[in-house]
């Protein structure tokens, strides 16, 4: 595909998506299917889902994300967003939107931090 | 082409991203803050992605308000669709009649300075927004 | 009972059930009914369901599955759902579909650790 | 068999299963992808059991479409049963007139690309299907 310009990376349990800033909804179902056939692969535990670079963040795109937490809970994994700009969490908060079960950081470090502390007691 | 007004053709659903990156550089061109930058733009996406969704094509016409007393941008997303029965329902948050989130219309109006609806059904929809630069 | 290809195994407390890959009505009632009656005959504190065979997961599928999970809650025990591919946890949550109360993971070792870890609480 | 077109009849619950594996035949002949198939099966698998339920008996057709546009899987689930009174309430999500979860006809909408009902109370329901495949 030629979308593949997703790069997904494990850390030890862990997987690390970074999404890309505009993404339409070609390269969003491919990030799910990506994200999910990488849980697979590498047996991971969580993912952090990086959208640092997201620009902008409506109402489609926050259904997507949210339900891609939904997937990978019922994949037995679990995940963290991390790194929403500011602009972005005003904005999303004005929209009137939530991201379902998802937990957030403030960004990937600290996503990394929380996810393997919580993933210690499994 | 002419920057301070201008009109996009919406009839796919990569036209929602191109949308979003007009805006971006007319809200550039105006010097308008990041945040209400993100505001002006996330509005656009979900009125440009309903055209796609409920009337499959459409427009999006941009205006560079700028006059002695205010500065900002107008955008007017216009259609020949189905038209919205009733703007009120559609108006409340949750009212979906696709597989949405029904958060687009009553979200927009929460992120711009002024909305105006004006919808005939099976004529089409007219959704104008302005955003005023706020000049600090 | 022709269905009596259901294996359910027993590891320590936990009763450990493969789902087969396209079960039909009648498989999946007999199933339900295989793993109570395990859960009493053994004594299990709970059960693994391995659905990593399982391609298509409808919504008639996920109704028995939260319902056997509520049904082994109310004989005193604890489901987790092991292996869901990718693909089909794409489909299920697009469908609009949830399991209900049950717990995920990615595999049955996994399961297996995450359900004798929480027993040993108990 | 002719593998582009055929019908298959339903009439008790263990063709439901019948009815995936033919879908599922197909998709493999196209070459879609697995997720894709995984979502048309689905759909097929909701719409198979509707018959079975609601109407009692009925048949599903198939038709491999391939034209140079375009190529892809229809599916027309067709019975003559009671007929669907009001098709909008029955695409909401939850509505169900049996024990269901009610999640079958909007659930199935969102996995195919098209989806088409038509339905006369007393005479019957037609559910038409369409699903792309995604060259890529
Ligand atoms: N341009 C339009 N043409 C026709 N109907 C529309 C249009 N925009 C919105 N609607 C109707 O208004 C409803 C609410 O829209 P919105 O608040 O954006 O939420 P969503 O798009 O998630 O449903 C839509 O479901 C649709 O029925
Ligand atoms: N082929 C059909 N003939 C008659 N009624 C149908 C048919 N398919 C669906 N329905 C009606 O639509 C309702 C919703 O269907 P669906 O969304 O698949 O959910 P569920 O099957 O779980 O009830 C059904 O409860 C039934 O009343």
């Amino acid at each position: 595909m030629e979308n593949d310009n997703i790069s997904v990376i494990k850390v030890r349990d862990v997987l690390m998506v970074t999404v890309p800033p505009d993404p339409d909804d070609t390269a969003m179902a491919f990030l799910q299917e990506k994200v999910l056939m990488s849980m697979e692969q590498f047996r991971a535990k969580g993912v952090v889902l990086d959208i640092s670079a997201v620009e902008t963040l409506d109402s489609y795109f926050a259904r997507v994300l949210s339900e891609t937490v939904q997937m990978v809970i019922l994949m037995g994994g679990k995940t963290v967003i991390a790194g929403m700009r500011p602009s972005v969490a005003i904005t999303t908060t004005q929209l009137g939107l939530s991201i379902g079960n998802a937990e957030t950081a403030l960004n990937v470090d600290r996503a990394l931090d929380m996810i393997s502390e919580s993933l210690q007691w499994r | 082409m002419d920057d301070r007004q201008g009109e996009l053709s919406i009839g796919r659903e990569s036209d929602v991203i191109v949308v979003r990156q007009t805006v971006r550089k007319i809200t550039k061109l105006l010097g308008m803050g990041l945040t209400d930058t993100t505001r002006v733009v996330t509005a656009a996406s979900e009125l440009a992605r309903n055209i796609f969704l409920y009337a499959e094509s459409g427009v999006m016409r941009w205006n560079v308000i700028d006059t002695p007393s205010c500065q900002g941008i107008e955008l007017v997303f216009v259609d020949q669709g189905p038209g919205i029965p009733d703007i009120g329902q559609a108006m409340q948050e949750g009212y979906t009649t696709s597989k949405g989130l029904g958060m687009g219309l009553p979200g927009s109006r929460r992120l711009v300075d002024e909305m105006e609806i004006v919808s005939a059904v099976g004529k089409g929809t007219t959704v104008t927004i302005k955003k005023w630069n706020r000049r600090s």
